[in-house]
């Protein structure tokens, strides 16, 4: 499933209510990203950034967020068969440092479906759901920068049989 | 044809939003950008780097030479950064 | 951190209180690993099993046990500097389907260490933690055989430069 | 000598634990292994494929080829199925 609202979300209660207990799943792996407090432009100084931010506003595309977020979860689905259920929840709007982005879930029988799922889903969703963040601070906004590493992280989840 | 801007592609623009129609000759996204980049000089600033800016026809990416086809939806907006 | 414990827990209360809101962290990755209905052996109807699983018994190695995930935890700080933090929960004794037996959390500034690290630690757990599961099924006990795949998962991390 | 058995390995054995002394030219891991088979028809039982049984050393893992040493805490048991 995939949802993406401005409101807050309680991760421990999210992951909580998306963990079956029937019995049918072995195993649950989750990742949860959080606003820092010092996100800064690369190589400068967090103890300067941290000084200087207040909030984070993510910016989005309604309507292609959502599509690129549902294209995503097929294509993790299409990949590993063996998902019992996936969840992904991504914030937009104003949030202050701690406050909880993204979460994604995924759940399967054994292992390793869960866990790779869940860094694919997280690697791509960085380099394709259409986010952008921009750091508030005492001077103003400033648009954080993508970064290469994310387009790497993506990267090495393309096969040559698929795009 | 409506184009979108988003982040700071929007703030250089000075709006959201605009209902535009470019000439026949404007047939790809890199054309669209070099038109759309003539139409004053937030617009100008906001393409006068090209390669920076990604886009998305009818909400999909597409890539500066993907032709505009029947796209009725066209989005500007830098990388991407969620997550 | 490392617990070792027949109680059970509530895997979202302790991934709630494992997250670090203070705006340090901006990576929480975790793996939940539940006991399923339909263990068996491999090979095995999975509902021919599951018509038969009561509930599960781990036994442990007491000392050897919190020995051995001290030093995955040692290790995974050493292996990814960047961690904040690292939380292995491991529970013992009789469960039924559907409970948790093991959590691992793993929190980072950036996701790359809590992906990474989360990953190591249950693949290096599932082949290093002296646990043996036992089925209890109405026709007596059953000891679960070790299964390949998990030296496979494990092997991924051994680096030539360390063991 | 302190042995510990687990699991499968414990219920042939018929015992959690017990203290051995076993002579001199026991010397390895292997060593050991084949001469607790020799205490009775349940240690035979649990060592009769020596390759499917697991040791440490004072909770150490050691392969069969190991030299005791020193150790206090022997223990035996099948590869582990935790997580």
């Amino acid at each position: 499933m995939i949802r993406v609202q401005a409101e807050p979300f309680d991760p421990g209660a999210e992951i909580a209510a998306f963990t079956d207990t029937s019995g049918r799943v072995g195993a649950v792996a989750t990742f949860l990203g959080l606003v820092r407090d010092h996100q800064g432009a690369p190589g400068e100084d967090p103890a300067r950034v941290q000084a200087r931010i207040q909030t984070m506003t993510l910016e989005h595309y309604p309507g292609m967020t959502e599509r690129q977020l549902r294209t995503l979860e097929d294509e993790a689905r299409a990949r590993w068969p063996a998902l019992a259920d996936v969840l992904v929840i991504h914030r937009h709007g104003r949030m202050a440092p701690g406050e909880p982005i993204v979460l994604v879930c995924a759940a399967s029988a054994h292992r390793a479906a869960a866990l790779d799922a869940c860094a694919f889903l997280i690697d791509w969703l960085k380099t394709r759901a259409p986010f952008w963040k921009r750091e508030d601070t005492a001077e103003g906004g400033r648009w954080v920068e993508a970064r290469d590493s994310d387009d790497a992280a993506a990267a090495r989840w393309t096969r040559p049989e698929s795009d | 044809m409506r184009v979108l801007y988003f982040a700071w592609v929007r703030d250089r623009v000075g709006t959201g939003e605009e209902t535009v129609e470019p000439p026949q000759d404007v047939a790809t996204v890199a054309d669209l950008m070099a038109w759309l980049a003539g139409r004053g000089p937030g617009h100008a600033a906001a393409f006068a780097d090209p390669g920076r800016v990604r886009c998305a026809l009818d909400q999909d990416y597409a890539t500066a030479d993907a032709p505009l086809g029947t796209a009725r939806e066209v989005a500007f907006f830098p990388p991407v950064t969620g997550g």
